[in-house]
C-alpha cells in the first residue's frame, strides 16, 4: 500500500501512487482507460484486500471456533480480530457489538426480524425518510403487513434534505419505536444530521438505526458521539470484499434480541426439547461465516485508515463540488438534489436522452455510471423522475475523470440532438 | 470514440430507432381497447403499456405508453406496427423471432424486416430486454394477463 | 488445474498432482508438513478458486444486474453463469431455481422462514433425524416454538443407519408437511438413501429437503433422479469460497413461497403502498450478493467435475476403507457408526484420552482433526459421549496421511498412559 | 515430535494435571451444599457442574462433575482446593488472575503457586478457556447465578 503523508486532501502525485494499488484501474473497456465512476454500487479492491484474501486461502485457512488445530486457531484469530476493526472504525464501545452479516440489506433485515418481529409491539410505528434505498424500505413493509406495525415516512425538502420539523411530528405521538434512516442518500447524496437525528428519536422514546452503506465510504463514523442505536453498512462499497456486512447494535439491545438465523455456531447448548443461545455477538451468526471476506475487511480497514478519513472526505468534497460546477454548465442537464452536506454522489438526467441511453453511450467511451431508479423507487416517483443517471466518486476518483465524464455527456447530448 | 465503437453505437441507435423514439407513432392509449396489460423491467425500471383493439381474432390496431429509454420506445413503436393483422399466436411467435433477432442480430423471414432496426441491440447484451419488453406486454394482454416482466 | 485421465481411482501419480492445484498443502505446522484432516469443516481452495476470485476483482468487477457498462455487464454475466453451472452439477431442470445464500444453515433457514411460516400450517409437522447438524435442528425449533408446528425426529440404528420403517411410521398420519433430512452425516459418515426417503416422504404427502452440505462433497447429486422438492449445500465445503451457498427448489414451490429477506435486486416494483416481487431465483436474494464468491464456486465446480465424482468417490472410498481398517487396530481406539453407505468421515474416541486432548496432540504433529460434538449434540446424547475427534477426507487426501494419523494416535496413547 | 513441541506439550500436560485429570479429588457432587452452577463451553461442549459449601462468609468445601478435556477437570480440582477459606470477592479476583496467568503462562503471588501448573496452557490459545470455566461456575453459583458460559 501506497501511505501518503498526512495531508488535508490528496495531492495528484498521491492520487497516482493510491490508483496504483487497485489493480483493475489499469483496465481498459472498449479500447478505453476506465473510467470507474460507479463506486456507490461497489467500491473497486486495493490490492492489499485482495492480498489479505488470497493470503488466508493459501496460507492458513481453516473454518473457526470449533478448531483446535492451528490452521483453525489462525483462521479464527483473523476473522476475529476483524470484529476488533469494525468496533474501532466506528467507536463501538464493546468488540462483542460487531455482528457479521452478508451485507447493509442483511443487516437491516435482521433487526427487522429480531428486533422489529419481538421488541416492537402492534399500534407502534417505525419511521424511515423519503429517500431510503428499497433495503431500508421493504423490510418495514413486510413488518407492517405481516404484524401491524406502522410504517410512516419522513418527507424531504425540493433541496433533497430531511424535513427535520416534519420528522419531530412523526415522532410526537410516541409511537414510534424506531426510526431507521440512511446515513447519507445513495441518489442525491444528501448526509442527514445523523446527531440531531438520534437524539430526536430518543426524545420521543424511540431508539435509531442508520443505514450507513453510502456514508461510512466518505466519513469517520462514531456511533457514540452519533448516539446511535445501530448503524448498519456493507464491506463491499468500503473497498472490501463482497459476501460481508456488519450491524452493529447497542449491547442491551443485541441482548435482549432474540436470534434470527439458527444454525452451528450461535447455540449455547441444544436439545430437542430446549436450546439456549450463544452469547453476542456468535447468538446472531449462524453456520460457517463469510470468513476469508472478514478477513480481506480488515485490510480493507486498514487501508481507508493508512489514508485517513481526513484526506478521503476533502478529496471527496473537491471531487463533488468539481463535479456539480461542471455538469451544471452541460445544456439541458439537471443535478437532482442539492442538499449542504453532501457526499460523493451525483445523480442527474438529460432532456433529450433517457439515463439508460445516457450510461451505454458513456459506457463505449469507457466511462461507467449507474442508470436507472437505484433502488429507490418511492423517492423517484417523488422528484418526478423514471430513472437517473449516476456520478459516484471514490478515494481514487480523479478530476480528470470528472472531465472526462463531461466531455463524454457533451458527446452524449450531441448524438441525441 | 474509435471507430468500432461507433459503429456499435450507430448500429444500436440506427435512423429509425431515433426517429421512433423521439416521435413514437402509436405513443398513445386507445380509446376504445379489447385487452391491455403492462410490462415491468424491474432491473432497470422500464415499463411499458399496451392497449390492443380486435378484430375478429387478430390484432387491429395497438397503442402503447412507455417510461425508458430510446430503445424501449422505438420497439415499443416498431410492435405497434407489426403486430396488426396478427392472431395471438402469430404476434407470440414473432415476438419469439423479436427477441432471437435482438440477442443475435440474425434472423430469417420478410415480415422481420421492419424490425430489423433493433438487430444492433445484440452488441449491447443488456439492453436486449428493452426491444423485447414491448412484445412481452403484448402477449400478456392476448393472453389475458395484466403484467408482465421481461428479465 | 491438472487435468487427470478418466479413471476408476486417483494413483498416487495423480495425486501428487492435484495436491499441486492447493497451494496450503505445501504448509507446515508447528514444523511438521501439514496433515490436513479437517476437510468436512472446511475444504481448502485449489489455485483455480483463488484464480477466479482474484481475476475478477483485478480485471471485470462491479455490482451486478443494474449496471449498464462493461464492468457490471461482465461481472453480471459472469455472476449469473455460476447458476447455470450449479443447475448443471445437481441436474436441476431449470437454472432459475438456483438461489444463492451465505450457507446451507441460511438455505435450510430460508425454507424454514417462507415455506414454514406460509405453506406449512399449525397442527402440521416437520421430521428431521436423530443425525442431523444443528442447522437442521435449530431452525425448525423456532419455527415450532412460534408456529406450533411439531416437530419429529427419526432415529436412527445402532449402526447409525436412518430407520426407514420408524419413519414410515412418523409419516404415516399425513400430518408431515416436511421431511428436511442430512443426506449424509457429518458425524457418522452415514448416506441416508435419499430416493427411498423422498418416495417414503411423498407418498405420505409431504415435501422433502435434503441437507447436502457433506453429501455434494463426495458424490454427484441428481436432484430429479432423488426426486428432491429442495437440495441445499455450501460452497465452502466444496472446495469454493466462504460466503456463497446455494438453494435449490422447485419452481412450483419456490414461485409460491413469499421473500424471505428483502431489499434491493427482489422487488418488481416499489412504493410505500404496495411492493411486488421479482421472479425467482432474485425473489430470494435481496442485496448485493457475494458476486466474487458466486464466480469463485464455478471455478470449484469446474474442478470438481474436471476430476470427476467417480473417481473423486473411489478413492474417498478407498481412503475410508483404510481408516477404518487401520483405526481399528489401535488400543483403546472406538469408532462411532457402521453404515453400510458412508462417506469419508470417521469419528473415534480414545479410552484414555479426551477428543480435545487428542486434537491438541494431534495438531503438534501437524495433523489437523476436528474434536467436539460437531453441531451435533442431540447425536451424541444419543451416541453417549460429549465428543468425539473427527477425520475427514477429501480428494487431496492420501493413504499416508492416514498412516500418519493412525502412528500419531498411537503416540496419543502413550502419552495419556 | 520435536523437541520445542515436546516442551510445549511437555508443559500442557505436565505432571500435577495428568494426575489431577485423571483422578480428581474433588470430583464428586457434594451431599450437602448452599450454593451450585454450572458453566458451559458452547464451542467445544466442555461442562462443569460445581457446588459450593460455606461456612459464614467463606467457601468451606467445592464438589464439581465435568465432562470435558484433561485440562478442564484438572483445573476444577485445582480450583477446589484454592478456593477453599476463600470469600466471594477473594474467589472472584483470584479466578481473574488465573485467567491472566492462563492467557500469558505468568503472574505474581503465593497464592497462585498451587494453579502454576495451568500456565502451560497459554501456548495453546484455543485451550484458555478449559482452565477458565470451572472459575466461571464458581463465580456464577457464588453471585447466585445458576449458568456460565467461557467463551
Ligand atoms: C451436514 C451438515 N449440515 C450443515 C452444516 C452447516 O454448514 P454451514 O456452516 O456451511 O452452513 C454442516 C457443516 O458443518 C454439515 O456438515
Ligand atoms: C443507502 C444504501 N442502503 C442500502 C444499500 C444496499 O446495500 P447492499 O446491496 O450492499 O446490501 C445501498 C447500496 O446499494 C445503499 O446505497
Amino acid at each position: 500500500m501506497n501511505l501518503i503523508a498526512p495531508a488535508q486532501t490528496l495531492t495528484s502525485a498521491d492520487l497516482t501512487r493510491l490508483r496504483a494499488d487497485f489493480p483493475i484501474l489499469a483496465e481498459k473497456v472498449h479500447g478505453r482507460p476506465l473510467v470507474f465512476l460507479d463506486s456507490a454500487a461497489s467500491a473497486q479492491k486495493p490490492r492489499a484486500v485482495i492480498d489479505a484474501m488470497v493470503n488466508t486461502m493459501e496460507h492458513a485457512y481453516a473454518n473457526v471456533h470449533r478448531g483446535l488445530h492451528w490452521m483453525s486457531e489462525r483462521a479464527t484469530e483473523a476473522y476475529e480480530s476483524t470484529r476488533d476493526a469494525v468496533a474501532a472504525l466506528i467507536n463501538a464501545p464493546d468488540r462483542h457489538e460487531i455482528v457479521f452479516t452478508r451485507n447493509v440489506t442483511e443487516s437491516i433485515n435482521l433487526v427487522a426480524h429480531s428486533y422489529g418481529r419481538s421488541l416492537l409491539k402492534p399500534g407502534q410505528a417505525v419511521v424511515i425518510s423519503a429517500m431510503e434505498h428499497h433495503s431500508n424500505i421493504v423490510p418495514w413493509q413486510l413488518l407492517r403487513d405481516e404484524r401491524g406495525i406502522e410504517l410512516r415516512v419522513a418527507p424531504i425538502s425540493d433541496a433533497g434534505e430531511l424535513d427535520l420539523a416534519a420528522l419531530e411530528s412523526l415522532l410526537s405521538d410516541g409511537k414510534v419505536g424506531l426510526v431507521s434512516i440512511t446515513h447519507m442518500s445513495n441518489v442525491l447524496g444528501t448526509y442527514v444530521p445523523a446527531a440531531r437525528v438520534a437524539a430526536l428519536a430518543h426524545r420521543y422514546g424511540a431508539k435509531v438505526l442508520f443505514d450507513g452503506a453510502q456514508a461510512i465510504v466518505h466519513r469517520a463514523i462514531d456511533v457514540q458521539a452519533l448516539d446511535a442505536d445501530f448503524y448498519a453498512f456493507s464491506g463491499h462499497k468500503l473497498y472490501g470484499p463482497t459476501g460481508i456486512g456488519v450491524l452493529w447494535g447497542r449491547r442491551a439491545l443485541l441482548d435482549a434480541m432474540p436470534p434470527f438465523l439458527a444454525g452451528g455456531d450461535m447455540i449455547s447448548t441444544v436439545s430437542y426439547e430446549r436450546t439456549t443461545w450463544a452469547d453476542i455477538p456468535h447468538k446472531f451468526e449462524a453456520g460457517t461465516p463469510a470468513i476469508v471476506e472478514a478477513i480481506g475487511l480488515k485490510a480493507a480497514i486498514a487501508y481507508v485508515q493508512a489514508i485517513g478519513y481526513e484526506a478521503i472526505a476533502a478529496h471527496e468534497a473537491t471531487l463533488t463540488d468539481h463535479a456539480l460546477a461542471t455538469l451544471a454548465e452541460i445544456k439541458g442537464l439537471m443535478v437532482l438534489g442539492r442538499a449542504q452536506d453532501r457526499g460523493g454522489v451525483v445523480s442527474f438526467t438529460m432532456d433529450c436522452a433517457h439515463a439508460h441511453d445516457i450510461a451505454t453511450l458513456l459506457d463505449r467511451q469507457g466511462i461507467a455510471v449507474r442508470a436507472g431508479h437505484h433502488c429507490a423507487e418511492p423517492l423517484m416517483h417523488q422528484l418526478g423522475v423514471d430513472s437517473t443517471a449516476r456520478a459516484s466518486f471514490a478515494l481514487y476518483t480523479t478530476p480528470e475523470e470528472i472531465d472526462a465524464l463531461a466531455a463524454g455527456l457533451r458527446r452524449v447530448r450531441e448524438f441525441f440532438t | 470514440m474509435t471507430e468500432t465503437i461507433q459503429n456499435d453505437l450507430a448500429d444500436l441507435y440506427e435512423r429509425t430507432i431515433m426517429e421512433r423514439s423521439r416521435k413514437p407513432r402509436h405513443g398513445t392509449r386507445l380509446a376504445c381497447f379489447d385487452v391491455s396489460a403492462r410490462g415491468d423491467n424491474p432491473m432497470c425500471g422500464d415499463r411499458v403499456e399496451v392497449w390492443v383493439r380486435r378484430d375478429g381474432g387478430r390484432i387491429a390496431e395497438v397503442g402503447f405508453e412507455a417510461r425508458g429509454c430510446a430503445i424501449s420506445i422505438a420497439a415499443a413503436d416498431l410492435m405497434a406496427d407489426a403486430a396488426v393483422g396478427l392472431d395471438a399466436a402469430q404476434a407470440r411467435s414473432l415476438g419469439e423471432r423479436v427477441a432471437s433477432l435482438a440477442r443475435t442480430g440474425a434472423g430469417e423471414g420478410e415480415d422481420l424486416d421492419p424490425l430489423r432496426p433493433l438487430a444492433g441491440v445484440h452488441s449491447f447484451p443488456s439492453r436486449v430486454k428493452c426491444a423485447t419488453l414491448a412484445w412481452h406486454a403484448l402477449r400478456a394482454a392476448l393472453e389475458g394477463k395484466g403484467e408482465a416482466t421481461s428479465e
